[in-house]
């Protein structure tokens, strides 16, 4: 990995922080649950790296890091469908109450 | 171009397309109407990436070099398979009241995810210079650390395990030693990338930073009370972020960058929010211990009045404006439907019923919320402490069912108290006041409270459901 | 340039663009001018352009070039100091109420 | 790692600093109480930024390779300095009133930089591949619109150029073909660069796309009405952050990215927030050759009446709650201070008085703040539409000043009218209404105004300032 594209990931990383903070500004408190579910979610997205890093194991030797990649995806697979169906369960309360009203 | 490049550009492009998803994603989820959509776009944006990893060289090479079993594919759709079924089970089979502690779980997965993507791109050691070992160790710390917090968080919050309070002795100095003692971890295992020390140390070095922050992040949480989870939940939410974003500086991976990094900072700043609206501060959560001292408050105790059903019945009989104060006790007591059931004969019977939800009540953001929109209760009778306070003094009877803390006046008035300067709902100014709880337990501040007292109030004891429920066949008869 | 820089180039630039509409949300219109001539003096960043480009062509032959690079420099200069002093003039005003509020 | 790697990793340090500042700067800008900090804060981002250039290899390189003369460092030292007086002189000059205009020139320079950028490193045809041709193809397209169109619009403002709207026949397929033929000679450039074509070719692309962009810039903004340039200044100023992020994307320069991009997006925001202010839409305002149907509207129309001075002075003393409006032809008559002296009369007499501002009254966004501020009136005093509607019934004496369209009542009832659907100030709801204005003159919409003939307004016809300052003698005496 060249130090150009390095130092341009950090920089990605740093926009990508103060984004972050821009996104959650004002948010109603009754939604605070729901969004931390469904950043949470988000956070899985280490399953890609996850494949990434199982594919690699899989082309050296050793047991140990395939099966420790294995358990990576299976996780991070855990953490993403989880959180997002639980995300949507919660929403979707909510949700009926806005159709109820109208 | 060749086909490498190709591949390169298509890649980046749909790791782009997802992370623009994410990003529109998480903006949409932080509005109450568009919320479903931004979580359902940010799943489209992780399938595309996972889709994406697929085509990606180190992946589609597999195929080649190994045989039929051994290529990535098996191995990645064989996990994903298992992942999925878990996953979508435990989502189905949660009861809206376990939801916390599942979030805490979930999250602890994603954190040892990540510490698990980090050993094994150690273990196959490949492609891997001193910045991407500062990175891969700073990853496996903070999994670590998000690892085993929000498993002591779903120990606490699901009541299994660590639900006494432990006082860890010199706590924010062995805590403080433990992560100084991590990163000395991290630094060895660089300098052994780097050449100035040898492999073997540098494998000293990953062990040190894996057991020093697995320990960290259990020492840390258990010594936090319960009811302040969800805000640890929160942070520890962001530190599974970070850790899939210091996972891709790692891997040079960009999605993983954006994303992980989108989700720590939000994370971060969602901590902040939620610990100004309980009127705590991140650093007294975790670096006081307090809840210790903050018992004995008292002084001489007048003796509150207490009231049958019956009573009560004929009081709230006549009332034309009632005004429900939910609380943890609600939760606790899965109160929720009874206490539809008693608005819904209140209305029946001429009165005004409304809701007043206070941001903090119950154990999680939300909390009440989530359990009243279970009993269908609509969105419009939900109102915050501002809609409703100062409706408050025009109202006959305010019922509040297991809150405490969040309609203690002394959070007004009285300047000592721990609870002062949190804003609160304003139930003492009802004409008259129900309290309904078990008995003489102080809610999670453990400070006593003054409405209880005062002469409008009067007490109702027991189980909030088996009060509301009696209070509803009095209606029925 | 290679491929990779390049693409995280792009990535940085979407990015920063998500960054932007949501720095400007909610602005109060008093404010609407002076944020105009205050992002205006930003855009004179391409000063930071019209060095480098300036310098390169100081390199080769071809006086058409250095000019060019030396018209950048003056215009992007006087888009940025003018820019600057403007915008803070027109604040200074609000300020000074502020203070008088005082 | 080497001289070259450190210095590469200090100068994207740098860079990174000072965009983090840009964008603290631009979000602090977007507060009244923390925008002065804000700019200052991107000013100190912009020196980091440039001092961090000076060090780049490029420029270094040009000490040992040229002579004394020749270097980057006297020509960029020479350019600087220039640029800075001159930059510096016009902004100490400017009147308040003249700020738009030099707004919209400084706009025009920042475009033609970045053009300029881009035909030098054209020139220069250094590290130029298939994908920098394309950035700098479009930093050439859009820096030239940039440019012409600033210059049109500051020749519009100041009143010394452009001042009669132009009607371009078929100005929309003009500039259509414009645009499009500006872009395919960016697509016959980037084909000479991959080679496809002859590089002589790859010239006349070059000269294509900015005779093009050049001309649109021109056509597009010369047809658009004088009051709509804040907003148009307000798109070029988009366009010309556009042009430097993609210099950067083209020259590889991650904090021109960074800023132009936030610049870019920032100011596009802007422009629809203003839009909507004024109740435009962008497309409207940029595609539709309105302003030309809008004035017959008429019906019988019944005289307004008109007033003395003296008269006025009457009533005025006798009012004990006045409220100003003021609007684009106190601007003109550059009458503030003396409002701001009728002002404290008023007080000293005793009446309570109030400024309503609203949003789009004068030509520029926050034009009446900007100009009342010079003029000492406390910002307290000043209040937006929202404020100071409810308690119009109550005031005895509007004084409109120069304003017309914010206070035109058929935007409220009069759906046929083409403000219909704006936000006003109900001036109409006063006891007594007071406009003072020249003579028959319609406001920027060209609609009548029927609040000019309610039986409660009076008319005090003559220049906004002589009016006012007689006002204030009469007081005096
Ligand atoms: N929402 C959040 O995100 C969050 C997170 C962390 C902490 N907190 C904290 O939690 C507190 C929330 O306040 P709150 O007013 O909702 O609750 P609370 O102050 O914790 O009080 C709960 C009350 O419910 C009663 N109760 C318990 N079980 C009951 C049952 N089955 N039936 C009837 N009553 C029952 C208890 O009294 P008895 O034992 O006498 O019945 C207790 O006084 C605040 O201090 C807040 O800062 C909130
Ligand atoms: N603020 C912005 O950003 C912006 C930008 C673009 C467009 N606009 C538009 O501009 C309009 C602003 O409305 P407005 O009410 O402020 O102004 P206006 O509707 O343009 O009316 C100005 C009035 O001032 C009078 N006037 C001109 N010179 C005068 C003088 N020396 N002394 C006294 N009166 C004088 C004119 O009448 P006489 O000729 O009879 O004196 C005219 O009726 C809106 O339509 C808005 O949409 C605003």
């Amino acid at each position: 990995m060249a130090t150009g594209e390095i130092l341009l990931l950090v920089f990605v990383f740093v926009i990508a922080g103060f984004l972050g903070v821009e996104l959650i500004s004002k948010v109603p408190s009754q939604l605070h649950t729901p969004l931390m579910s469904g950043t949470n979610a988000i956070s899985g997205i280490t399953i890609v790296g996850a494949i990434s890093a199982t594919a690699v194991a899989l082309q050296t030797d050793g047991m140990l890091s395939n099966i420790c990649g294995f358990a990576a995806i299976v996780l991070a697979t855990i953490n993403v469908i989880g959180g997002y169906l639980v995300t949507d369960r919660m929403l979707g309360m909510f949700k009926k109450k806005g159709e109820d009203k109208k | 171009m060749n086909f490498e490049n190709i591949r390169t550009v298509c890649t980046t492009v749909l790791y782009m397309v997802s992370s623009v998803l994410f990003i529109r994603g998480i903006k949409l989820l932080g509005k109450a109407d568009t919320a479903r959509k931004g979580n359902l776009m940010s799943s489209v944006g992780m399938l595309i990436a996972v889709v994406t990893v697929l085509f990606e060289k180190d992946v589609t090479k597999t195929v080649t070099k190994n045989g039929p079993i051994n290529n990535a594919y098996v191995w990645g759709v064989a996990a994903i398979a298992l992942g999925s079924i878990i996953g979508a089970i435990w989502a189905k089979k949660v009861e809206m009241t376990g939801m916390p502690q599942l979030v805490a779980l979930f999250n602890g997965f994603g954190g040892l995810s990540s510490l698990l993507v980090a050993l094994t791109q150690y273990m196959t050691a490949e492609n891997i210079n001193t910045f991407s070992a500062i990175a891969l160790g700073l990853t496996v710390a903070i999994g670590a650390i998000a690892f085993t917090g929000s498993v002591v968080a779903w120990g606490k919050l699901s009541g299994k395990m660590f639900k006494k309070n432990v006082t860890i002795p010199a706590k924010n100095a062995i805590n403080g030693l433990l992560a100084v003692v991590g990163l000395v971890g991290v630094a060895i295992y660089a300098l052994s990338i780097a050449g100035a020390v040898d492999a073997s140390v540098g494998t000293i070095g990953i062990i040190i930073v894996t057991a020093a922050y697995l320990i960290l992040g259990f020492t840390m949480v258990v010594a936090i009370g319960g009811g302040d989870m969800p805000v640890i939940i929160s942070l520890l939410n962001a530190f599974s972020g970070l850790a899939a974003a210091f996972a891709g500086l790692s891997i040079s991976n960009s999605v993983l960058v954006v994303s992980g990094c989108l989700v720590g900072t939000s994370g971060l700043i969602l901590t902040l929010i939620m610990c100004k609206a309980m009127n705590r501060t991140l650093y007294a959560l975790l670096f006081s211990s307090f809840g210790a001292t903050k018992k004995g408050a008292a002084g001489e105790q007048k003796e509150p009045k207490s009231m049958s059903v019956e009573d009560a019945y004929l009081i709230l009989e006549a009332a034309s404006s009632v005004v429900f104060i939910p609380g943890y006790g609600m939760a606790v007591a899965q109160a929720q439907h009874a206490v539809k059931e008693l608005c819904d004969k209140l209305e029946a019977n001429g009165a005004e019923v409304n809701f007043a939800i206070h941001p903090v009540a119950g154990r999680m953001p939300g909390h009440m919320n989530v359990l009243l929109a279970e009993a269908n209760v609509p969105y419009e009778q939900l109102k915050t402490a501002d809609e409703m306070n100062p409706q408050m003094s025009n109202t006959d009877v305010a019922i509040v069912i297991g809150a405490n803390d969040v309609v203690n006046p002394s959070a007004i008035n009285d300047e000592s108290s721990p609870l002062y300067g949190m804003p609160i709902i304003n139930a003492f100014e009802a004409r008259t006041v129900f309290v309904l709880k078990r008995g003489k337990g102080t809610g999670f501040s453990g400070v006593e409270n003054p409405l209880f007292t005062n002469d409008n109030t009067v007490m109702i004891y027991g189980d909030a459901k088996n009060t509301v429920a009696q209070l509803v066949s009095e209606f029925e008869e």
